[in-house]
């Protein structure tokens, strides 16, 4: 029932066009499998000597027809499929499509329910951040950070596992609020999490930021001007380093964000360093919001009535949601059936990724790996 | 600006735009044929639309009315001025074709291959319309509706 | 080695004979395992260095092994490699899709002999979540490559990663991976 | 002082007496060759240990403590592993450099062995050219490398080969000056004069400054010679995979792994004994008590303690610093290291014609 031999026999034939061209040119696969791409993106990368002339991503190695197979899933399946498209923002991603879903239905979210749903997003803000800070250290050879980075992100799973059951695709999202009820010690954690937390964000600065090499492989390279992140349609801390005012968070305030008081980090240089230096101070942000929220979260009922099927009206409804990696659109259009007829993830990293070529153009390979690491690139984000 | 200055404005460079303000934002109905001037002004006019951040094809094949219709959608919004709107053309199903945008928009450059590869609409001076996400020999559109692939697809 | 080291080896394969997949016959009585492939197989089961292959979800699942909570350097696998060549196991951790098979057939190919693989996650056992419906996806990576372990989950927890491990490593000391049998040439 | 030269000389009386003199020699060698082989393989069970569990106390981690009480037997597993795996040859490469390249990096690494003084009258051959013939032999492990890079037929294994040529070759000059200026103030190239030069006290105190300048500059470019961390640019493990080992597996690959725990080794022990005397105790100018006590620890355990110190130092480096670029790497070298130790060696030799020195 299954085309196996044609798989097993053609191995050899995989789609690399990697033959050498000019004279001097040296073309390079940062194939599907390498350390530096955390996931399966395959950058065909023209060089000469060792300063990059083109990168050429393929994409399609993690392609799982998301898109195809939402459409045979009712309106409270398919929520659950997006927690594995951006697996680092799986708690934003759920909301995203949950904030639409209810936008169809005119749901009204309790109070107590948007502030929870808050709270889970920042927290999976913290956690996202915290292992591209060490993803992107090991990157440039520092191997330490890494350990430190998933010593607060296991504090943070904890919690999370407590409250929703599930360390990484955690599932607690619903049409309406959220599944359950907070556990009752989620509070004195979260608390002690971020007593824990601000002590150590002094101590990323002066083990990463403060270090001389790693300024010297990030200051100055893959600079985004303000015009091209717009016009490549970059969003998030990719945008923003580069002066673009683009957080959702605060063009269209959703949920409680507009009650919470928070600021928008914006660096102008719009080089490697500056898009670093956003999300560690989103970080700081991300604190101070979670901080407000966890002492006055209303109480009430967790979840709204809504009907065991849901069924959109004809129509279309587009929602936007600030994930750690930018913006992302779930854009929905309903023919009155129980199943989405068509649904579109706007996804934030694809369009990150297409400014990747105009970056690292006459840069050296150590280069791109630091422009790759700051894209904060997640690769089944990438492909759906 | 509010969705009556954004239609006098519309109406101004393309009289023949059909309007539809049932959904959260002002839908624009344009046609594939006067499509490049209409985008340029867009993006050099008043307007000022600098970023697009969805383009996606819907095929309304599978619903009774639109028996051969392909939609095209793009998502609009400007910066600055932060207005968004909507811009729908309907393409014949048979031969989808429209102007590319990725001269005025970089990011439609990846965009657009992507419907191509899945939708089977062909972009005119695209500069490298080839497949970016699915395997090299890989034969028909899978998101239309009518795409059957009895070896991969289990049905639920 | 006396008759009743076979039986209870050849008790022992067939408890966990529950392969996948086809069953081997093994001609006339149970595998000869002598002290120096013994050792062998202690050296092996005791250094086997992952190759860096994560594809999607479950690899962040990996990398919080390879942490400090869960630590799987206690065991001496945290010298991942990044080449297939110096690698003795692939832990196929997340989904393969068709255009990633002959590419996993490929880095499967390259490694070096005794190689053994772990399909970690759901979407490595059988397509997982994204078995109905999709048409770019493998359902189940032992249509590519051999598997020893499955590790269900989705994303599987780090202990049932480390718990995966151990089997293996259980696997090797008794001479039962898919590997061992195929290459020792069983005298009866 | 106890001193292993007894046991060497009987070994050497009673070999002569009950052999002809060409018999003996020829046993000599071959005890010596058992030696030093044994040595290797001590070394590079133990080197590999201590910088995984150094790695892991660094990392927060426990590292490898399973195999073996505590994590003892684990190297041994490893080499066992790699010994018994299947040595592959890719079909594009360059079959006799390919199999050839790992033997020459390990024999650059024992040869440079011979003139280093492991104990008072324990050296396999006290030469007088001893720091001449280190700096030559140490230079020749840059053409295996060179040589795997290009045998393996494979782009990331060549990119990694012409990085560590240029890398090795530029960090040998202010590694070169950095011994020059101990070989002017202890007056001697060979190795046994040099320790015994610093009977008073180690150059690195006696030296003052010049000393320590060229001790700073000494472990930088030893720390780039041997391709480590933050110089690792050979085998890069994010851009180059495994740079120019990449095709290397089973027991080709072990050797280039023993050969780079080795050549730590070497170059901490050429460190430790022209900076830090060698297995010369902790003598302080005139203190006769305090030089006394100081002898009673044979001289071995000092020659060791210093070496391990030195690579700990090593290792420290490679799991806190980020990996600096090609280009940077080398701007480091001849705008700033070179220029630094050159003006460095005009000090010392100012400073040894005036005698301002300890």
């Amino acid at each position: 029932m299954y085309r196996e031999t044609q798989i097993i026999n053609d191995s050899r034939k995989i789609s690399s066009n990697g033959e050498d061209t000019g004279e001097g040119e040296l073309v390079i696969n940062v194939g599907p499998q390498h350390p530096a791409t955390h996931g399966v993106l395959h950058l065909v990368i023209t060089l000469q000597g060792e300063t990059i002339q083109k990168v050429e991503p393929h994409l399609g190695y993690i392609h799982r027809s998301i898109e195809k197979m939402c459409e045979s899933l009712s309106y409270r399946q398919f929520i659950y499929v997006t927690s594995r498209m951006d697996y680092l923002s799986s708690h934003i991603n759920n909301h995203g499509c949950a904030l639409c879903v209810e936008k169809g239905l005119q749901i009204e979210v309790p109070p107590r329910a948007q502030v929870i749903r808050v709270l889970m997003d920042e927290l999976t803000r913290i956690a996202s951040h915290e292992l591209w800070w060490g993803a992107m250290a090991m990157d440039l050879g520092a191997f330490t950070p890494f350990f430190y980075a998933f010593r607060e992100r296991e504090t943070i799973n904890d919690i999370m596992e407590e409250t929703c059951g599930a360390r990484l695709t955690m599932n607690y999202m619903v049409p309406g609020g959220v599944m359950y009820d907070i556990h009752p010690n989620f509070q004195k954690r979260v608390k002690d999490f971020i007593q824990l937390f601000r002590s150590k964000i002094d101590e990323y600065d002066d083990l990463v930021t403060g270090n001389i090499i790693f300024q010297n492989r990030t200051k100055g390279i893959g600079v985004l001007s303000k015009e091209d992140a717009i016009s490549y349609g970059c969003s998030g801390p990719v945008a923003r380093a580069s002066g673009v005012h683009c957080d959702i968070r605060k063009l269209y305030p959703y949920e409680v964000y507009n009650k919470v008081e928070f600021d928008e980090i914006l660096e102008t240089a719009g080089d490697s360093f500056a898009r670093y230096l956003v999300r560690v101070k989103e970080l700081k942000q991300s604190v101070r919001i979670v901080e407000q929220l966890i002492d006055n979260i209303p109480d009430g009922d967790f979840q709204a009535k809504t009907k065991a099927v849901l069924k959109l009206p004809k129509g279309e409804f587009y929602s936007i949601v600030e994930t750690a990696r930018g913006e992302l659109g779930v854009y929905i259009v309903s023919e009155g059936a129980t199943t989405p007829y068509r649904i579109k993830f706007r996804s934030p990293g694809f369009s990150n990724l297409s400014a990747l070529d105009h970056l690292s153009r006459g840069h050296k390979i150590g280069d791109l790996m630091a422009i790759m690491g700051t894209l904060d690139l997640v690769i089944p984000d990438i492909d759906r | 600006m509010t969705n009556e200055e954004l239609k006098q404005h519309i109406t101004a460079a393309l009289p023949t735009a059909v309007f539809d303000e049932t959904g959260e934002w002002l839908n624009v109905q344009a046609e594939a044929g006067a499509w490049k001037p209409f985008v340029q002004w867009l993006r050099n006019g008043p307007l000022n639309m600098d970023y697009l951040f969805c383009l996606t094809c819907i095929d309304w094949s599978a619903t009774p009315t639109g028996k051969n219709v392909l939609t095209m959608v793009y998502h609009f919004t400007s910066t600055a001025a932060r207005h968004t709107i909507v811009v729908k053309v309907k393409l014949d199903r048979t031969k989808p074709e429209i102007e590319t945008v990725s001269d005025i928009w970089r990011t439609a450059e990846f965009l657009e291959r992507e419907v191509f590869e899945l939708f089977g609409v062909q972009f005119l001076h695209h500069p490298d319309l080839r497949r970016l996400i699915l395997t090299d020999d890989f034969e028909g559109y899978p998101l239309r509706k009518d795409f059957e692939d009895p070896v991969n697809m289990i049905k639920l | 080695m006396d008759n009743n080291q076979n039986s209870d080896l050849k008790s022992a394969s067939s408890s966990n004979g529950d392969f996948p997949g086809q069953t081997y016959e093994l001609p006339g009585g149970g595998i000869i395992i002598s002290s120096f492939t013994d050792i062998v197989n202690w050296a092996r089961s005791n250094s086997l260095w992952p190759l860096t292959f994560a594809t999607s979800c479950c690899g962040i699942e990996m990398m919080s092994v390879a942490s400090s909570k869960y630590d799987f350097s206690r065991f001496g696998f945290e010298v991942a490699r990044a080449t297939p060549r110096q690698a003795d196991v692939i832990i196929i951790a997340g989904t393969i899709v068709n255009k990633m098979a002959p590419v996993l057939k490929r880095l499967y190919d390259q490694m070096a002999d005794p190689k053994y693989v772990v399909a970690m996650g759901a979407c490595a056992i059988s397509g997982g979540p994204f078995f109905y419906n999709t048409y770019s996806v493998v359902k189940g990576a032992d249509h590519v490559i051999p598997v020893d372990v499955y590790i269900p989950g989705c994303p599987p927890r780090p202990e049932a990663l480390l718990h995966a491990l151990i089997t293996l490593q259980q696997k090797i000391k008794s001479g039962l991976t898919r590997e061992q049998i195929r290459a020792e040439n069983l005298q009866p | 002082m106890f001193s292993l030269e007894s046991i060497t000389d009987s070994i050497q009386n009673w070999l002569y007496s009950t052999f002809n003199p060409t018999m003996a020699l020829i046993l000599e060698c071959a005890i010596v060759m058992l030696l030093a082989i044994g040595l290797f393989a001590i070394l590079g069970l133990v080197l590999v240990l201590m910088e995984r569990k150094v790695a892991a106390r660094m990392q927060i981690r426990l590292g490898p403590n399973r195999v073996g009480p505590k994590g003892m037997f684990q190297t041994a597993a490893d080499t066992l592993k790699l010994i018994m795996k299947e040595g592959l040859t890719p079909d594009g490469a360059d079959k006799f450099l390919f199999n050839l390249a790992p033997f020459v990096v390990m024999i650059a690494a024992m040869l440079v062995l011979a003139p280093i003084a492991f104990a008072k009258g324990f050296q396999i051959w006290d030469i007088n050219i001893g720091v001449l013939y280190i700096s030559a032999v140490s230079s020749v492990s840059v053409i295996g490398i060179l040589m795997a890079g290009w045998a393996s037929n494979n782009k990331y294994s060549l990119l990694g080969a012409m990085r560590s040529g240029a890398q090795i070759v530029s960090y040998e000059l202010s590694a070169g000056l950095s011994i020059i200026s101990i070989v002017v103030l202890s007056g001697s190239l060979s190795i046994s004069d040099i320790i015994a030069s610093q009977q008073t006290g180690w150059w690195l105190f006696r030296g003052h400054i010049p000393a320590i300048i060229a001790f700073v500059i000494f472990i930088i470019a030893v720390t780039a010679e041997t391709n480590r961390a933050p110089f690792d640019l050979a085998e890069a493990e994010s851009e180059l995979t495994a740079g120019f080992h990449t095709e290397y597996s089973g027991m080709k690959f072990a050797l280039f792994f023993l050969a780079e725990y080795i050549n730590i080794f070497i170059v901490c022990a050429i460190g430790a004994t022209l900076f830090l005397g060698g297995w010369m105790p902790l003598h302080i100018g005139h203190w006769q008590a305090f030089n006394h006590i100081m002898d009673y620890i044979p001289s071995s355990l000092w020659f060791l303690g210093k070496t391990f110190f030195l690579i700990f130092l090593i290792m420290w480096f490679r799991w806190t610093f980020p990996r600096l670029r090609i280009d940077q790497l080398l701007n480091l070298e001849w705008k700033y290291l070179l220029p630094i130790s050159m003006f460095n060696l005009l000090l010392v030799t100012v400073i040894a014609i005036m005698g301002w020195y300890f």
